[in-house]
């Protein structure tokens, strides 16, 4: 390996490193704001300068230098100290001293890198220059005098965004950061340029003026709103969460996050259920805990366990649905099921790997041809998405898609808008199936869009014969992914949430219901699956944190806690376990999912076998091992793909389309929030512009 | 003084006919397939022989530049760029080159390319010149109609040339800037490494050279490298168009021997400085890049790379600005300072807000409104700008004021002191503007 | 340089399209780029337009950014970086004066005096539409200064009188001559040529070949490098 | 208050020993409306720079917020006229003196301030319940 000396000291390191990324292994740190290590490299703020021999007798942008062997650089002299106080100087003379009412204020690289590098006083007299701000949508507050023009902004939203709506227009010192005639950016990703800001020019809008930094309360979270299970920094203040950032997990979300996991929080404070309610004369009526708990019992003593059933929603942690399947099935209730929209996948028998994304996100990268089957991954994981894009940037991968076209923001082939492409592809005809065929690692993304319907057997039947015959998964190499939108299902599929011995699924419970064969229906936040459903005369327990579509239909409503308000694991769609601590407590009087199975279970008679939170996860493992291994994704692993063939019905032909079709309405919370719904009429009303052309950097 | 026969733009003035008639009988694409025969080693040879050191203001070996190109074509094409965004202030030469003899600049191109291995050329040239533009266009219509450059031509070297242009901007003569605009994008010089030479326009090879570099070559060719060697000093070779502008009585421009005195070259060429020698009070020799140099120093300054920059000036395009004792140098370098702030690309921090604050003292200082202390801050100002950019227009916007404070100090000072004692004896308005800008 | 803004809604045109004329200029221009790299001709396009319109128009962005396959934000960036296009409708006629220190050194600054005194404030279009003006840095003619670009052409070596007069000859809708207005050929000095006053260099011998280059290596080596 | 307080509780009012001070060195000028008593020095023998000292005696704790702004003036030497002798004009708009309440009970706790959050009850300001 070369080795240079980094201020005397010796350094190896890989060849195609950067100057300062070799600095930074010799434990230097280098001032930068233009600089980041995911988007690509502009050299612009010129704060990264450095002492580099051998080499021009000026110093050097250490970003942008590559590292050679033998080199020595120098980050310590006093030649460097100068220039850098002399760059930290510009960037402050047209800097705005508002730190004070500054909203990175606490948080801000200017500052920060000021203090330590910069000089004490300001030498310049002349006036300060001002810029205009720009309306950049219900996201992006700006404040444009604070720019300092390092363009991570810029590089963001067209690098791995794809959306490129963002420029810097006129130049010399009237460069200005601006969208095109102040149209809203309309990336899922446009709240990541915030983070990227380095001083307070982009901020977020739903936050301002809301918090210092050093008021908030830090925990570390993971995401619920999609399947990734992104990790997230949750920020609270007393009972209010204030804001969600992302936390670095290169395997996972690398250090983005969707708009909607970072803006739905203000939905967290509307539409919250903060007490029990029992029907009373068809009206919902406030009531205490043990008056909600009689109305249940008396509604399940003499109840026939077969005319019981029970739906769980997306945002479920495991616990409590553990708590409430213990529960139903002492019960000896078997109607119990995870999949609300009713997806064929982890049919009974099927091995786990059927319903994961086995490649997992990091692992997606290494694929050389990836095929897309009835998703939309911007909407439904608009962090993979990014993934996807940077592979098709860099090259290394050939996409395809079955279902409508729509702007993924890279280059794919359209096979087809029906499962007829699919047949097509089993049959080996098709460009798109010599590129599969020649692929050393070929990955399908499924999305549950194709497997939520009436066909879904024969779909999933004609997607094994894909990958059977392109051996998606073989000898060290998994090609198979599901790609989930719900954080609870793949926790609840684990758990086993799906119709016991004899019981029947979300679809043939509905149904039931509306018939008046099912006496009684508990709803666990399932919302989505019983809004638009006619439930008949069945007695309703809607179990959840938010007065949506399942609370106003329920009997008895019992309150419990949103996910930032109960500590609780979730499984994401790679199979990756991950736990996550309370950050504020429940509203009012509602209680955590699992203590309310737990306090029911007594009434009823059945008590759990557990008094903590740590009995019932230890029997959780106890029961199913998986739960054991925290934040781990499985190594991929092959499976038998015949196991998923049906002789099953004919496909229909309508088009496959995604699961997701409303991106900021996807959850209760997100329903609930004002800034979603101002993001969703914002995207209902734009026009489709040239903006994302697809045409890159 | 250089002979008449010994200069190669023999139509510098435009009075004869610039159109592919006269210019094959002044000289041009006579031998140009033989040159081809002997080779792209023999071409680049005879270059770097000749010591022809790029005429765009750095000063670079043209050959050496050339020698750069990967010696094999590979998968991606190679690109020869003729930077013709003419813009220093104080230079007008390329002009005359290509609405006076297009044909030599064409010819150059073919060969230059041939001996790059490049099979397509782009003449970036500034969107302001619209005459030369047209010109140009016509002249290469002319050379593909009588089949000297094109596909299957008559040299046997398959050609094709461009003629691309600018919309203004000063940064797109930086080589780097000038393929970014030829890309279709704002004209923001790019991080070096990589060199154009490894991945230029369109990620391909390529060369950028100045008009000037280019068109001289097929004449260096033709009469022999030790003949363009025999003029000037040693590394400083050839004959070179120097521009003459400012307060001497006959401004012109002229193709004169490298190494000649700036005192010959202003008597003799420029008819004199206006008033007389003794009159003169600065010379901006170079273009507006490089420091002035004051009167008693153009005595023996010598007019090549080497001889200014002993006087801590430079060469550069050979722009040379005249500035007699009448002149308010605190002004001309004040509104040299707002060209620079004006046509700085905004792309890096410290030529973005230096350019600026620089002008913005300066401006000041031209009545006197400032500091005596602000004369060093603004020394330091420009010390901070200079050798901190990614291109160098930051050096270039640093350089005149450097050169100012380092001989017209005095004059500043001056001035500080006139407005302060004029403000103790009027309470108002004793200042008097002296230059109008904004 | 101001901030550069595209001109307010109410200036707009509501669609631009080229004219037959302007359709063939814009095929010759992108018809020298690799199909790939069309975004290139991006700035010669709008020069186009600017040719049509006399100014670049917001519609006319959309469009190009059509044309060229490229995100309208980045024609945007283009044409508010370089200061030639007029972002802003202008006169019939537009003077481009060179304020640059070559021309200011001989006279810029009461050429500018002139242009406002005879067109109204810089940058505006003058009351009877037919004028407006704008310093401009250094136009590269500096042996020919102070000089003034009216739309395409130079007018060199001018003084306030000149000017004027050729303002008056534009009002009074003649074409003037461009060129230097003081008795001088081009860039050659004042008075006459000092230099190539040989006849013998344009008698035409200059144009036959020599048998061998000099420097000419005399084996074949070279000729088998070729290959 | 003891003996013993007027002996050692320099924070209350002043103590014996002050007042023995006060009554050798110092001439009483005025009080202010809250009680508390103002003195200057006879001579400036003791002075740091020149000019007599001047001295404040509290009423109750020692807290020199407490000085009203006219008397703040001049025990800061900027007027040498103590306002007992020529009181300055009140506005009409001008509020009452108070002391800084800083740490205090009465300190200004802007809305939305965490210490606003004494119980569950207040916490229905963070959030909107839903109303079926």
């Amino acid at each position: 390996m070369p080795t240079a000396k980094v201020n005397g000291q010796e350094v190896e390191f890989e060849n195609g490193m950067t100057v300062l990324q070799v600095a930074e292994l010799a434990g230097e740190e280098i001032p930068r704001f233009c600089y980041h290590e995911r988007l690509s490299i502009a050299g612009n703020c010129r704060m990264c300068l450095v002492e580099v021999k051998p080499g021009p007798p000026k110093p050097q942008a250490s970003c942008a230098l590559p590292a050679m062997d033998g080199q020595e650089i120098t980050t310590n002299s006093p030649k460097v100290k100068k220039a850098r106080e002399g760059v930290m100087e510009f960037l402050l003379i047209n800097h705005p001293l508002d730190c004070p009412i500054c909203d990175q204020g606490g948080e801000c690289d200017l500052q920060d890198q000021a203090m330590a590098y910069g000089r004490d006083g300001s030498r310049f007299a002349e006036n300060k220059r001002a810029v205009e701000d720009k309306e950049m949508g219900p996201i992006i507050k700006t404040e444009m005098t604070r720019c300092i023009q390092c363009t991570r902004c810029v590089r963001f939203i067209t690098e791995v965004a794809g959306s490129p709506q963002i420029g810097a227009t006129g130049r010399g010192e009237d460069l200005e950061i601006t969208t095109y005639l102040e149209s809203a950016v309309t990336s899922e990703l446009s709240g990541n340029v915030i983070d990227l800001c380095p001083v307070g020019a982009l901020t977020s809008k739903p936050y301002a003026f809301q918090a210092r930094p050093w008021e908030l309360k830090k925990h570390e979270g993971i995401d619920v709103m999609d399947a990734m299970g992104s990790w997230i920094r949750i920020d609270t203040r007393g009972p209010d969460v204030m804001r969600v950032l992302p936390r670095q997990n290169d395997e996972i979300n690398e250090e983005w996050l969707s708009d909607k996991s970072r803006y739905a929080i203000d939905g967290l404070r509307t539409q919250r259920l903060d007490t029990p309610y029992v029907r009373q004369k068809g009206k919902l009526k406030p009531a205490t805990w043990d008056e909600a708990f009689a109305a249940i019992e008396s509604q399940l003593s003499g109840a026939d366990a077969k005319t019981i059933g029970a739906i769980a929603g997306d945002l479920n942690e495991v616990e409590g649905l553990k708590a409430a399947l213990d529960l139903f099935r002492s019960l000896g209730v078997q109607n119990t099921d995870c999949r609300e929209a009713g997806a064929v996948y982890g049919a009974p028998g099927a091995p786990r790997e059927s319903y994961l994304f086995t490649c997992g996100f990091e692992g997606l990268e290494q694929a050389d041809a990836v095929l897309i089957i009835g998703s939309n991954p911007r909407l439904e994981a608009p962090v993979l998405n990014a993934r996807l894009r940077k592979m098709w940037l860099k090259g290394s991968a050939e996409i395809g898609l079955v279902g409508p076209v729509m702007d993924l923001t890279y280059g794919y082939d359209h096979l087809g808008d029906e499962a007829g492409a699919l047949e097509d592809l089993a049959k080996g005809k098709g460009a798109f199936a010599k590129v599969l065929k020649a692929a050393k690692r070929p990955a399908l993304i499924i999305g549950t869009g194709a497997l939520s319907r009436p066909d879904a057997a024969a779909i999933l039947n004609a997607i094994s014969e894909i990958a059977q015959k392109y051996k998606v998964v073989r000898e060290g190499w998994s090609g198979w992914n599901l790609m989930h939108t719900a954080a609870g299902r793949v926790g609840a599929l684990d758990l086993g949430f799906v119709p016991g011995k004899g019981g029947m699924d979300t679809a043939k419970m509905l149904a039931a219901a509306k018939a008046g064969k099912l006496s009684t229906l508990f709803v666990l936040g399932a919302d989505e699956a019983v809004a638009d459903a006619d439930l008949g005369e069945s007695f309703v327990v809607y179990v959840g944190h938010h007065g949506d579509a399942g609370a106003s239909k329920a009997n008895v409503i019992l309150p419990a806690a949103a996910y930032t308000e109960k500590p609780g694991m979730y499984v994401n769609m790679e199979g990756r376990v991950q736990a996550m601590g309370r950050c504020v407590f429940p509203k009012g009087e509602a209680k955590d999912d699992w203590a309310i199975f737990r306090a029911l279970s007594e009434r009823l008679g059945k008590t759990l076998p557990y008094d903590s939170l740590a009995d019932l996860r230890a029997r959780l493992i106890a029961d199913h091992p998986t739960f054991g291994r925290l934040g781990y994704a499985p190594e991929p692993q092959g499976f038998d793909l015949t196991a998923l063939a049906s002789k099953a019905s004919k496909i229909s032909t309508k088009p496959l389309t995604g699961a997701v079709d409303n991106f900021y309405f996807t959850n209760a919370i997100a329903r609930a929030s004002q800034t979603m719904a101002t993001c969703a009429k914002l995207q209902s009303e734009a026009q489709p512009t040239n903006a994302n052309a697809k045409v890159t950097a | 003084m250089l002979a008449d026969k010994d200069r190669i733009f023999l139509n510098l003035y435009g009075r004869q006919d610039w159109g592919l008639e006269g210019a094959r009988k002044r000289g041009a694409y006579v031998n140009v397939k033989d040159m081809l025969d002997l080779g792209h080693e023999w071409v680049i040879d005879q270059i770097k022989a000749s010591g022809l050191r790029g005429r765009g203001g750095a000063g670079f070996s043209t050959g050496l530049k050339w020698s750069f190109m990967p010696k094999e074509v590979k998968d991606r094409p190679h690109y020869l760029v003729v930077n013709a965004d003419e813009s220093e202030p104080g230079t007008c030469k390329d002009r005359e080159i290509m609405r006076h003899d297009p044909h030599l600049l064409i010819e150059g191109c073919l060969v230059a390319s041939f001996a790059m291995k490049a099979h397509a050329c782009y003449i970036y040239i500034r969107g302001e010149y619209v005459y030369e533009r047209e010109i140009l266009e016509s002249a290469i219509k002319e050379a593909y109609d009588a089949k000297l450059i094109g596909k299957n031509n008559v040299h046997g070297w398959d050609f094709d040339l461009y003629v691309h242009h600018g919309g203004g901007a000063y940064i797109c003569g930086e080589e780097t800037a000038l393929l970014e605009s030829l890309e279709g994008k704002k004209g923001q010089p790019r991080l070096k490494p990589p060199f154009p030479a490894g991945a230029g326009l369109y990620g391909c090879p390529t060369t950028v050279n100045n008009v000037e570099s280019i068109a001289v070559v097929p004449t260096i060719l033709r009469r022999g490298a030790d003949w363009f060697a025999g003029f000037g000093r040693e590394n400083n070779t050839g004959t070179k168009l120097y521009c003459l502008s400012g307060h001497i009585n006959t401004p012109c421009n002229v193709e004169e021997a490298m190494s000649i005195s700036m005192k010959d070259l202003l008597e003799h060429h420029g008819g004199g400085v206006r008033g007389g020698w003794g009159n003169l009070k600065a010379v901006i020799p170079g273009g507006s890049s490089v420091p002035l140099i004051p009167a008693e120093q153009c005595e023996d300054a010598i007019m090549d790379f080497d001889g200014l920059r002993d006087l801590r000036s430079g060469l550069g395009t050979a722009g040379v600005i005249v500035m007699d004792q009448s002149t308010d140098v605190v002004a001309a370098i004040a509104r040299l300072s707002y060209f620079y702030k004006h046509e700085s690309c905004g792309q890096c921090t410290p030529c973005r807000e230096g350019t600026g604050w620089m002008w913005r003292v300066l401006e000041r200082m031209v009545e006197g409104k400032a500091e005596m202390s602000e004369i060093d801050l603004l020394l330091d100002v420009a010390g901070q700008v200079e050798g901190h950019t990614i291109c160098a227009l930051g050096d270039a916007a640093a350089w005149p004021v450097q050169g100012l404070i380092r001989h017209f100090r005095h004059e500043i000072e001056e001035r500080i002191t006139k407005y302060r004692s004029g403000k103790a004896v009027h309470a108002v308005g004793a200042s008097k503007t002296s230059v109008e800008v904004a | 340089m101001s901030v550069r803004r595209l001109a307010p809604a109410d200036q707009q045109p509501q669609s631009f399209k080229f004219t037959p004329k302007s359709l063939e200029v814009v095929k010759f221009w992108m018809g020298k780029y690799p199909e790939a790299r069309k975004r290139s001709a991006v700035i010669p396009l709008l020069w186009v337009v600017q040719k049509q319109e006399g100014w670049v128009s917001e519609p006319a962005i959309q469009l190009i950014a059509e044309m060229l396959e490229m995100p309208v934000i980045r024609v945007l960036e283009v044409a508010t970086f370089y200061t030639m296009f007029h972002l802003h409708p202008v006169g019939k006629n537009v003077f481009q004066v060179c304020g640059t220190t070559p021309c200011m050194l001989r006279g810029a600054n009461d050429l500018k005096a002139a242009c406002k005194k005879h067109m109204g404030p810089k940058d505006t279009v003058s009351k009877d539409g037919l004028f407006t003006w704008q310093e401009v840095e250094c136009l590269g003619a500096c042996a020919n200064a102070p000089m003034v670009q009216i739309n395409d052409y130079y007018y060199e070596d001018l003084t306030v009188e000149s000017l004027e007069k050729l303002i008056a000859d534009l009002k009074a809708g003649k074409k003037p001559k461009p060129g230097p207005y003081v008795k001088r050929f081009n860039s050659a000095p004042e008075g006459g040529e000092k230099t190539l006053l040989d006849p013998a260099l344009y008698d035409g011998h200059l144009g036959k070949p020599a048998k061998t280059l000099p420097n000419a290596p005399t084996t074949g080596k070279s000729k088998k490098e070729k290959a | 208050m003891g003996v013993f307080s007027k002996i050692f509780t320099w924070w209350n009012g002043s103590t014996v020993g002050t007042s023995w001070t006060l009554m050798r060195r110092g001439r009483k000028v005025g009080q202010d409306e809250f009680g508390n008593t103002y003195f200057e020095a006879r001579d400036a023998k003791d002075s740091y720079d020149g000019r007599k000292r001047r001295y404040v005696t509290y009423t109750g704790y020692a807290e020199p917020s407490k000085i009203p702004p006219e008397w703040h003036a001049w025990m800061h030497y900027i007027t040498d006229v103590p306002p007992s002798e020529q009181p300055l004009a009140r506005q009409p708009w001008e509020a009452d003196h108070q002391p800084n309440f800083t740490g205090s009970g009465r300190a200004y706790r802007p809305k939305g301030a965490i210490v606003h959050d004494t119980g569950a009850q207040k916490q229905q300001d963070h959030y909107q319940a839903w109303v079926p």
